[in-house]
C-alpha cells in the first residue's frame, strides 16, 4: 500500500539514508529501530513530507507520489504523531485537533465553535478520551495529550479517502506502564482503520506491538524481521553490530556499598502537596533507584535534593549537617551533582562550547577574584574528551552540535570533574542509543567504585533493576517498597510493578 | 467563580484599575464625574487602537515597534487625501477611510515581509521600519502641518452620545471587532497557535509565515484607524502625530496582562492596559500631583500593576 | 561553507564596505584626523551602548539608560563643585544601583526588562527634574577642566575620549571573556535554564548585567555632561534608540547568548558612519530619516548571525 | 494696518538702494583689516560652505527658518541645496557629531548657524568650530556664561527671543478678555527649555497687575499637540468652571487645548498662544484664538546664516562689533485680532524681501542676563 523504493537521501558531509526499500500493509504496525543517527529520524521525516529525498520513490497504492511539505502527505493519509509536548499548550483541544484544517468549520474566517467541538468529541471518542474539546490543553496530564495527538492525526480519517500511515514517534516516552498498555491496546484496534510505524527505543514495547520490525543501521535497513522470529539480543545485535549480553548493566561490576557512612539522610520530611513522611539514605557507592510511575514523586524527591524545593517539616542531614536553607549552590557546594531530564534545555547550554559547559558548575574552583583561568579550563575539558572519549573535535566544538550522547558525557563529566559525591541522574540515558547507553552505566560504575553515592530515575525498570544497589517504589508520593538487590539476587519486573500500580 | 489563585491574578489588572480609581476618586470625587471618564475614554482611543493592534503581533510572540511611524504616515496621507477629495466627508472624502485603511495594512504587512522574509527578528525590522514610516510623513508634508476643518468628520470629536463622544463608540465596536477576530476567527486563533508554539504549528500545517504577515497587516490596518481617531481628535496631522504611542501602547498591553514571550492575554488584556495606563495620566494631574513626580511614579505604578497580574509559578524568568 | 565562514565577519565587512563608499563621494573622509574626530564623537553613544550591550546579552533591554544618563548629567552638574572628582563616584553608583534595581524587578519580581527599565527611566526622570528644578545647569568651566578635562582633549589628533572608550571597552571584553561574570551571562544568554541547573545564582548575575547596563550609562552621561560643560533633565534625548540599533547592527540580536561588546563596537562605529554618510553623500533634510530607516534594515539583513537564531520571532 | 507691525516692516525691509549703501560703507570699513591679514586662526574665507544645524523638520517653525536660510543662500547668487541641513532630532549628542562632522569635511572653510539643541551643548559646538577656524551663530540655546566676545571671530553672535516680555503681553491680553478676573492654566513647553521658562515667567509677571486672576495650575505639555489635548482635559476636571482662561507657551499646545475644549462643547474661552504660526494665524483671524507672538523665524534663519557667512567671508569683522550685535533679542511681533489679517497678508501670503546684510536692523537689543 504505502512503499519506498531506494530511496536516498544527502546532507552535506552525510548519507543519510542509503536506497530504503520499505513497505507497509494494510493495518499493519511496523516498527522501526535503530540507533541514535542510523538514520530513523529522517526516514520519518522523508516519510511524513518535512524531507523530500534525493533519489528512489515514495509509491502509494503502487502509483509514485511526491510531497512538497507534510500538508500534502496528509492529504494522502500520512499523519505523524510527535514525541510529547507537540500539542500547543495555551490552544484548547479541539483547537489543537483541528489546528491548519478550520476551513471546515469556518465560514468568511469565522469559527462555528459548536460545530468544532462536536467534531472534536467524535475524534476523542475514536481514542476512548472522556474530556471537554474546551478545555485548555496545558491542563492535561502527559498521557492525555498523547491520546489528543493521536485523535489529532486520526482527523486524516474523515479527511482522506485512501488508507491511513500513521507514525508514532517514541510515544510511550512520556507514559507510565498501564498507560503503555491502555495506547498499545488502542492502537491495535485502531489498525482497521490505519497502519501505524511505530519508532521506540524500548526494544520490548516495540516486540511487543508491531507485526514486523525493520532494523536500521548507518542509513541502512539492516533487517527485516517478523514478530513471531523477533528475538532482541539479536536485533539489538543488528542496530549496534555486536552482542547485548547479560552484562548490558553492567553488573558484574556492581560492588558493595559503605554502609558505615551516610552521604544524605531524610528523616520523615514531607514534601509541599503529599502527606507523606519520606525516609531516604544514600551511602557512598550506593546506587538508589527511585521508582514509579510519572507523578509517583520520584521528581520531587530529586528536586528537593538538589535544594530546588524546600521540604515543609522533618530532618534533611547531608554529610552530617543538618540542612535549612534549601538552594541548588548550597546543595552544589555541599557536592550534589545533577544531570537532569531535559539534557538540551537543562543539561548542557547549546551554544557554548565544551570546557564552558564543564566548568559552569564549578567557575568558582576555575577562577580567582572573578578572573578564569581559561588555560586551566580547557586542559580540564582535553582531559575528559579523552578520559570519557568524548567525540567532539575539540574543547572548541559547540555542545549544541554534539550526539545526545556526547552531550550527557559532558554533563556528567562537568559533576565529576568538580567533585560532586551525590549523583542526581534523572533518565540519564533518555534518547541514548545502546553505545551511548552502555557508556553511560559505565561511568555509574565508576562513579560507585570511587564512592560516591547515585539517587538514580531509570528510563526502564530493567534498567533500574539492572543498575541499582537499592530500589525504592514510590506510589503517590508515598514510599511502598524497599528492595535490596544484590547482584544475582535482584527483584523482578513483576515485583516492582507490583507496588507501583 | 471561585476565589482562587488562577482567578485573582487573571482579574489582578481589572483589580488594580478599580483600585486606581476608587485612590482617585477618593482623592478628588471630580475624576469620577461622567465628563472626567468620557474624557479619559476620549484619551484613550488612539493608543487603544495601537494597543489592539500590537496586541495581536505580541500574542505571536513578536514584537511591533513600527506603530509611530505608521500612524504618523497615515494620518498626514489620511489628512491629504482627504483634502484632495474634497475635504468633506459628504462630498466623496470618505474614501480616505478605506484608502488609509488599505494603506496602514500594506505598510504592516511590508514590516512583515521585512521581517519574514529577510529573517530580521521583529524588533529590529519593526524598530527600523517605524523610522521608515516617521521618514515617510516628513517627506510628505515637508514637515508642515495638515489640517482638517470638515465639520461631519470631526462630529467623531464633537457629537456626543449620553456624554460620550461617537469616536469613543466607534472605537467599543472596534475592541468588539478585535475580540471576535481574536477568539472567532482562525487567523486569530492562529496568532495563538503561532505565539504558542511556532515550530508545532507549522508541522501541523499553519502557514506561520502567512499567518505572521497577516498579523503584520492586521495590527497596520489599527495603526491606521488610529491615526484617524487621531486627525478626528487633534483636527490635524504632521510627522510627529504618532508620537510616544509606541511606549505607552506597549506598557499597557503588558500592565493588562499580556504575556511579552507570546500566546497569553488578548484584546480584553489591552483593553484594561490602556484604561490604567490613561486613568494613571489623568488621575495625576488631577489630583494635582507635581509634574516632575508623574514620569516617576507611572513607572512605580505600571512596576505594581505588572507585578500583581505576573503569575510567578508559571514564569520560570523574565528577560 | 564558505558563507558559514564569512558570516561571523559580515559586521565588520559591512562596516568597511560603508566606509569605502563613503570614501569614494569624498575622499576627504578617509583622512585618519576625520576619522579619529568621527570616532571621538561617538564615545558617548558607545560607552552607553556597551552598556546596553550586557543586558541585550542575557536576553532582555534596557530602555532606562537614556533617562538614566539624563539625570547623571544634573547630578554631575550639581554636585562637581562640591564633590569634586568625586562625583565621579557617585554618578556611577548611582548608576549601578538603579541598574541594579531594574535588574532586581526582573529577576525577583519577573517584570520583563522591557518594562521594568522603562520604569526605572520615568524614576530617573522624575530624580532629574526634581533636583534640577527643570533647568539646564552649567559647570563651573575651571573646575570641569581641572577635575575632568583630561577625557575631552586631545593627544596629538587623537580625542582623549577615544582612550577612555579603549580602556572601557578593553574592561567590558575582559569582563565578557575572562570573568566567571561574563561566562554565567553567556550560558544565561544561551540557555538560562542550565546554567540554573548548575547551580548558579543566576539571578544576581542577571541584576549585575543591568547594573553594569546602569553604570555605563552613567559613565555616558557624566562623559557628556563634561563635555558639554552641563546638564538638563533632557539633554540626553536621542541617545536610546541609537544605542539599541547600535548594538542590534553590531550583531548582537536580542535573543542573547550571541555577539557582544565587540560587536557593539562596530555597531556603534556602522551608526557613526550612517550618520555622516548622510553629510558626504549630500542627502536631502526630507529624506534623511527615511533613508537611515532603510539603510538600517540593509545592515541588520546583512550583520545578523542566522544560523545561531533558533527562531526568528 | 496696525502702527505697531507697520514700524516694524519698514524697519525690517529695505529698499535695494537702501542696501547698498549700507552695504558699501561697511565694506568699506571692515574689509581694509581683513585684507591685511589679522585675526586668530584665519583671516577670511572663500567661498565657505554653509549649513544649518537645527532640531527636525516636522515642525513649521523650523520650516520657517529654514526657508530663511535657503532664501539667503539664493540672495548671495548660491543654490537653494547649497545650504547643508544637519538636523538633530532633539538629540545635543547628534547635534554636535554633526556639526564637528561637517567641520572636518569642510575643513574648517564653513559658515555654520546653529541652533544647539539644549543650552549647555553650545560650549562644546562653539569650541569645535573655534578649533577648527569655522564661523558660527548661535539662536536660542546657551548657557548664561558663555559669550560670542570671548572667542574672537569666530563665534560671530548669539540671538534669542525674549519670551518673557511678549508673553506677558499675552497674558494681559488673555486677563484683559477675561474681565480682570477668574481661573487661568498654563501649559508650557518642556520645563527645562528655556523658552519655556520664559513664556511661563512672563505671565507670572503679569499676574502681579491682576491680584483677582489666580493661576491654577501651570504644567508642561512638552510642545506636543496630543500631550496638550490629554493635560487640557484632565485640567478640566480638576478645575472645572474655574478655569475662564488659558496660557499656552505655543501654538502646537494651543491646537492640542482648543481641540480637547471643541470636545467638550467649549468654544468660547480666552486662549492665547506663541510662535505665530500661520495655521495660529487664521486661528486668530477665526477668534480661536486671543493673541499669539511672532518671532519670525523666517528672518531668523535667515540672517543667522548671513551673520555666520559675511563674518566668514571678512565682509565685517566680529570682534570689532559691540556687543549689542554679537548677543542680541531677535524681533517679536504680537498679533492680536486687530491686526491678525494684515500681518497675514505682509508675511504668509507674501514672504517679505529681507535685506540680509542688515544684521541687525529689525534686532531687539542686547540680551540681558539676570
Amino acid at each position: 500500500m504505502y512503499q519506498l523504493s531506494s530511496v536516498d537521501k544527502k546532507f552535506p558531509g552525510v548519507h543519510a539514508l542509503k536506497a530504503i526499500d520499505f513497505h507497509i500493509k494494510r493495518g499493519e504496525i511496523v516498527g522501526l529501530v535503530g540507533e541514535n543517527g542510523a538514520g530513523k529520524s529522517t526516514l520519518m521525516k522523508v516519510i511524513y513530507g518535512a524531507y523530500q529525498p534525493d533519489g528512489g520513490q515514495i509509491l502509494i497504492d503502487g502509483k509514485p507520489v511526491h510531497f512538497a511539505n507534510p500538508r500534502q502527505a496528509m492529504k494522502r493519509g500520512i499523519g505523524m504523531v510527535f514525541q510529547e509536548q507537540s500539542l500547543i499548550p495555551n490552544l484548547t483541544v479541539m483547537e489543537n485537533i483541528f489546528l491548519g484544517y478550520e476551513a471546515q468549520f469556518t465560514r468568511l474566517g469565522v469559527v462555528n465553535w459548536k460545530a468544532m467541538a462536536a467534531a472534536a468529541r467524535k475524534q476523542l471518542a475514536k481514542v476512548k478520551l472522556d474530556i471537554d474539546p474546551a478545555t485548555v490543553t496545558s491542563a492535561l496530564s502527559f498521557a492525555q495529550r498523547q491520546l489528543v495527538e493521536l485523535a489529532k492525526v486520526l482527523t486524516l480519517e474523515e479527511r482522506v479517502e485512501g488508507d491511513l500511515v500513521i507514525l508514532l514517534d517514541e510515544p510511550t516516552s512520556v507514559l507510565s506502564e498501564d498507560e503503555v498498555k491502555l495506547l498499545f491496546k488502542l492502537v491495535r484496534e485502531l489498525t482497521s482503520r490505519a497502519s501505524f510505524i511505530f519508532v521506540s527505543h524500548r526494544m520490548d514495547e516495540v516486540m511487543e506491538l508491531s507485526d514486523r520490525i525493520y532494523v536500521m543501521k548507518d542509513g541502512q535497513v539492516m533487517d527485516v524481521v517478523a514478530r513471531a522470529e523477533a528475538d532482541a539480543s539479536a536485533i539489538q545485535h543488528k542496530m549496534v553490530g555486536r552482542h547485548v549480553d547479560r552484562e548490558y548493566y553492567r553488573e558484574q561490576r556492581q560492588k558493595p556499598y559503605d554502609r558505615s557512612r551516610k552521604l544524605f539522610e531524610m528523616r520523615d520530611v514531607v514534601l509541599p502537596g503529599r502527606p507523606h513522611k519520606l525516609n531516604l539514605t544514600l551511602h557512598p557507592g550506593e546506587v538508589l533507584c527511585l521508582v514509579g510511575t510519572e507523578g509517583s514523586g520520584r521528581e520531587a524527591i530529586l528536586r528537593t535534593i538538589y535544594g530546588m524545593l524546600a521540604p515543609l517539616s522533618g530532618h534533611f542531614e547531608m554529610k552530617g549537617e543538618a540542612l535549612r536553607g534549601f538552594n541548588p549552590r548550597r546543595s552544589v557546594a555541599m557536592g550534589v551533582g545533577y544531570v537532569p531530564r531535559e539534557r538540551k534545555i537543562e543539561g548542557i547550554v547549546a551554544g557554548m562550547n565544551v570546557y564552558e559547559n564543564m566548568t559552569l558548575s564549578q567557575l568558582g574552583r576555575y577562577s580567582k577574584a572573578g578572573v578564569i583561568d581559561v588555560g586551566r579550563e580547557k586542559a580540564l575539558a582535553r582531559d575528559w574528551i579523552s578520559k570519557l572519549s568524548i567525540k567532539a573535535h575539540s574543547e572548541f566544538a559547540d555542545c549544541g552540535n554534539l550526539s545526545g550522547g556526547n552531550q550527557q558525557k559532558v554533563v556528567l563529566s562537568k559533576w565529576r570533574s568538580g567533585g560532586s559525591d551525590i549523583m542526581l541522574l534523572d533518565h540519564p540515558t533518555r534518547g541514548l542509543d545502546i553505545g551511548a547507553k552502555e557508556d553511560v552505566y559505565d561511568m555509574i560504575r565508576d562513579m560507585s567504585d570511587d564512592g560516591t553515592g547515585i539517587v538514580l530515575v531509570a528510563d526502564t525498570l530493567e534498567e533500574a533493576i539492572g543498575l541499582s544497589h537499592t530500589i525504592v517504589v514510590l506510589k503517590d508520593g508515598e514510599i511502598r517498597q524497599r528492595f535490596d538487590c544484590q547482584p544475582g539476587a535482584k527483584p523482578s519486573l513483576y515485583d516492582l510493578l507490583h507496588h507501583m500500580i | 467563580m471561585k476565589l482562587t489563585r488562577e482567578n485573582v491574578i487573571r482579574w489582578a489588572p481589572a483589580l488594580v484599575l478599580l483600585g486606581l480609581v476608587v485612590l482617585f476618586a477618593a482623592i478628588n470625587p471630580a475624576f469620577l464625574s461622567q465628563r472626567n471618564l468620557a474624557r479619559i475614554a476620549l484619551a484613550s482611543t488612539p493608543a487603544m487602537m495601537v494597543a489592539l493592534g500590537v496586541t495581536f503581533i505580541i500574542v505571536m510572540g513578536s514584537i511591533d515597534l513600527s506603530m509611530e511611524g505608521v500612524v504618523s504616515l497615515c494620518a498626514v496621507l489620511f489628512c491629504l487625501l482627504f483634502l484632495r477629495l474634497g475635504g468633506s466627508l459628504g462630498a466623496g472624502a470618505w474614501l480616505a477611510i478605506p484608502a488609509i485603511l488599505l494603506c496602514g495594512a500594506f505598510f504592516g504587512w511590508l514590516t512583515g515581509m521585512v521581517h519574514v522574509r529577510l529573517q530580521i527578528p521583529s524588533f529590529m525590522a519593526s524598530l527600523a521600519m517605524g523610522f521608515v514610516g516617521t521618514g515617510a510623513a516628513v517627506l510628505v508634508t515637508g514637515g508642515d502641518i495638515v489640517r482638517i476643518e470638515d465639520d461631519v468628520f470631526r462630529a467623531l470629536l464633537t457629537w456626543r452620545i449620553l456624554g460620550f463622544p461617537l469616536m469613543v463608540y466607534i472605537a467599543a465596536a472596534l475592541v468588539l471587532l478585535a475580540w471576535f477576530i481574536q477568539n472567532h476567527t482562525t487567523l486569530g486563533r492562529n496568532f495563538y497557535a503561532v505565539g504558542g508554539g511556532e515550530e508545532l504549528a507549522h508541522a501541523s500545517g499553519v502557514n506561520v509565515r502567512r499567518v505572521r504577515l497577516a498579523g503584520f497587516a492586521l495590527a497596520g490596518v489599527f495603526y491606521a484607524i488610529a491615526a484617524i481617531f487621531q486627525v478626528a481628535r487633534l483636527g490635524q496631522a504632521e510627522s510627529v502625530t504618532g508620537a510616544n504611542l509606541m511606549f505607552v501602547a506597549i506598557t499597557s498591553v503588558v500592565v493588562g496582562g499580556v504575556a511579552l514571550w507570546g500566546g497569553i492575554g488578548g484584546v480584553l488584556n489591552a483593553v484594561v492596559g490602556v484604561l490604567i495606563v490613561n486613568v494613571i495620566g489623568n488621575g495625576m494631574v488631577v489630583i494635582g500631583l507635581p509634574n516632575y513626580l508623574q514620569d516617576g511614579l507611572l513607572g512605580v505604578l505600571v512596576i505594581i500593576a505588572v507585578v500583581l497580574s505576573t503569575d510567578r509559578r508559571l514564569v520560570s524568568f523574565a528577560k | 561553507m564558505t558563507m558559514q565562514r564569512i558570516k561571523p565577519h559580515l559586521p565588520w565587512i559591512t562596516l568597511l564596505v560603508l566606509t569605502a563608499v563613503v570614501g569614494v563621494v569624498d575622499p576627504n573622509f578617509l583622512r585618519p584626523a576625520n576619522l579619529l574626530s568621527l570616532a571621538g564623537d561617538i564615545v558617548p553613544l558607545f560607552i552607553m551602548a556597551l552598556g546596553l550591550t550586557f543586558a541585550i546579552y542575557i536576553g532582555g533591554i534596557d530602555l532606562s539608560v537614556q533617562s538614566m544618563a539624563n539625570m547623571i548629567t544634573v547630578i554631575a552638574s550639581i554636585y562637581l563643585a562640591s564633590l569634586g572628582a568625586w562625583v565621579a563616584v557617585l554618578c556611577i553608583a548611582a548608576g549601578f544601583g538603579l541598574g541594579m534595581l531594574s535588574g532586581f524587578l526582573t529577576t525577583r519580581l519577573f517584570v520583563p526588562s522591557f518594562i521594568s527599565t522603562l520604569a526605572v527611566g520615568g524614576v530617573c526622570f522624575s530624580v532629574a527634574q526634581w533636583l534640577s528644578g527643570n533647568r539646564a545647569l552649567n559647570m563651573d568651566a575651571e573646575q570641569r577642566n581641572a577635575t575632568f578635562g583630561w577625557m575631552i582633549g586631545h593627544t596629538g589628533i587623537v580625542p582623549n575620549e577615544l582612550f577612555l572608550a579603549a580602556a572601557l571597552l578593553a574592561l567590558c571584553l575582559f569582563i565578557e571573556r575572562r570573568t566567571v561574570l561574563g561566562r554565567v551571562l553567556k550560558a544565561v544568554g544561551a540557555g538560562e535554564p542550565a546554567a540554573k541547573a548548575s547551580g548558579i545564582n543566576v539571578g544576581r548575575y542577571k541584576m549585575l548585567a543591568f547594573a553594569i547596563s546602569g553604570a555605563l550609562a552613567a559613565i555616558a552621561g557624566l562623559l557628556f555632561s563634561v563635555k558639554l560643560s552641563g546638564g538638563a533633565p533632557t539633554i540626553a534625548n536621542g541617545f536610546l534608540l541609537p544605542a539599541i540599533v547600535a548594538v542590534l547592527v553590531g550583531g548582537t540580536p536580542l535573543t542573547g547568548g550571541v555577539g557582544g561588546v565587540l560587536n557593539t563596537l562596530i555597531g556603534t562605529l556602522i551608526v557613526a558612519v550612517i550618520r555622516a554618510s548622510m553629510l558626504y553623500l549630500g542627502i536631502e533634510a526630507t529624506q534623511q530619516q527615511m533613508l537611515f530607516g532603510l539603510v538600517l534594515i540593509a545592515a541588520i539583513a546583512l550583520t545578523i548571525d542566522r544560523s545561531k537564531l533558533r527562531t526568528v520571532k | 494696518m496696525s502702527t505697531f507691525i507697520k514700524d516694524y516692516i519698514d524697519r525690517e525691509v529695505m529698499t535695494r538702494r537702501k542696501l547698498l549703501l549700507a552695504g558699501a560703507a561697511g565694506m568699506a570699513t571692515l574689509a581694509a583689516p581683513a585684507i591685511f591679514g589679522r585675526g586668530q586662526a584665519r583671516a577670511a574665507l572663500t567661498d565657505p560652505a554653509i549649513a544649518w544645524s537645527y532640531r527636525d523638520r516636522a515642525s513649521a517653525y523650523w520650516n520657517a527658518v529654514v526657508s530663511g536660510g535657503e532664501a539667503f543662500v539664493e540672495s548671495i547668487g548660491r543654490s537653494k541645496s547649497d545650504m547643508v541641513n544637519l538636523i538633530s532630532e532633539g538629540s545635543s549628542e547628534k547635534s554636535l557629531a554633526d556639526i564637528k562632522a561637517f567641520l572636518a569635511k569642510t575643513g574648517g572653510n564653513c559658515a555654520i548657524a546653529c541652533d544647539p539643541n539644549d543650552s549647555p551643548n553650545a560650549r562644546p559646538v562653539v569650541e569645535a568650530v573655534q578649533a577648527a577656524g569655522a564661523y558660527i551663530s548661535t539662536i536660542w540655546n546657551k548657557t548664561d556664561d558663555l559669550h560670542p566676545w570671548d572667542f574672537g571671530d569666530n563665534y560671530v553672535s548669539h540671538m534669542t527671543w525674549s519670551d518673557e516680555q511678549p508673553s506677558e503681553q499675552t497674558a494681559r491680553i488673555l486677563f484683559e478678555a477675561m474681565g480682570g478676573k477668574g481661573g487661568v492654566v498654563h501649559l508650557g513647553g518642556i520645563a527645562a527649555n528655556n523658552p519655556a521658562v520664559e513664556r511661563l515667567a512672563g505671565l507670572q509677571n503679569a499676574l502681579k497687575d491682576f491680584p483677582e486672576i489666580e493661576l491654577l495650575d501651570a504644567q508642561p505639555a512638552d510642545w506636543d499637540t496630543t500631550k496638550a489635548a490629554e493635560l487640557m482635559s484632565s485640567f478640566l476636571t480638576r478645575y472645572g468652571d474655574r478655569i475662564t482662561g488659558i496660557h499656552c507657551a505655543a501654538d502646537n499646545i494651543a491646537y492640542g487645548v482648543i481641540e480637547a475644549l471643541r470636545a467638550e462643547g467649549i468654544t468660547d474661552m480666552p486662549i492665547v498662544a506663541y510662535d505665530g504660526n500661520p495655521e495660529a494665524v487664521k486661528l486668530v483671524m477665526d477668534g480661536q484664538l486671543l493673541a499669539t507672538v511672532f518671532t519670525n523665524p523666517y528672518w531668523g534663519g535667515g540672517i543667522s546664516a548671513a551673520l555666520a557667512y559675511h563674518a566668514a567671508i571678512g565682509t565685517f569683522k566680529p570682534s570689532e562689533e559691540p556687543q549689542e550685535h554679537r548677543e542680541f533679542y531677535g524681533p517679536t511681533v504680537l498679533i492680536t485680532q486687530k491686526d491678525a489679517a494684515e500681518f497675514k497678508a505682509q508675511y504668509l501670503d507674501a514672504t517679505p524681501a529681507y535685506d540680509w546684510t542688515n544684521f541687525w536692523g529689525p534686532s531687539n537689543g542686547q540680551i540681558q542676563y539676570r
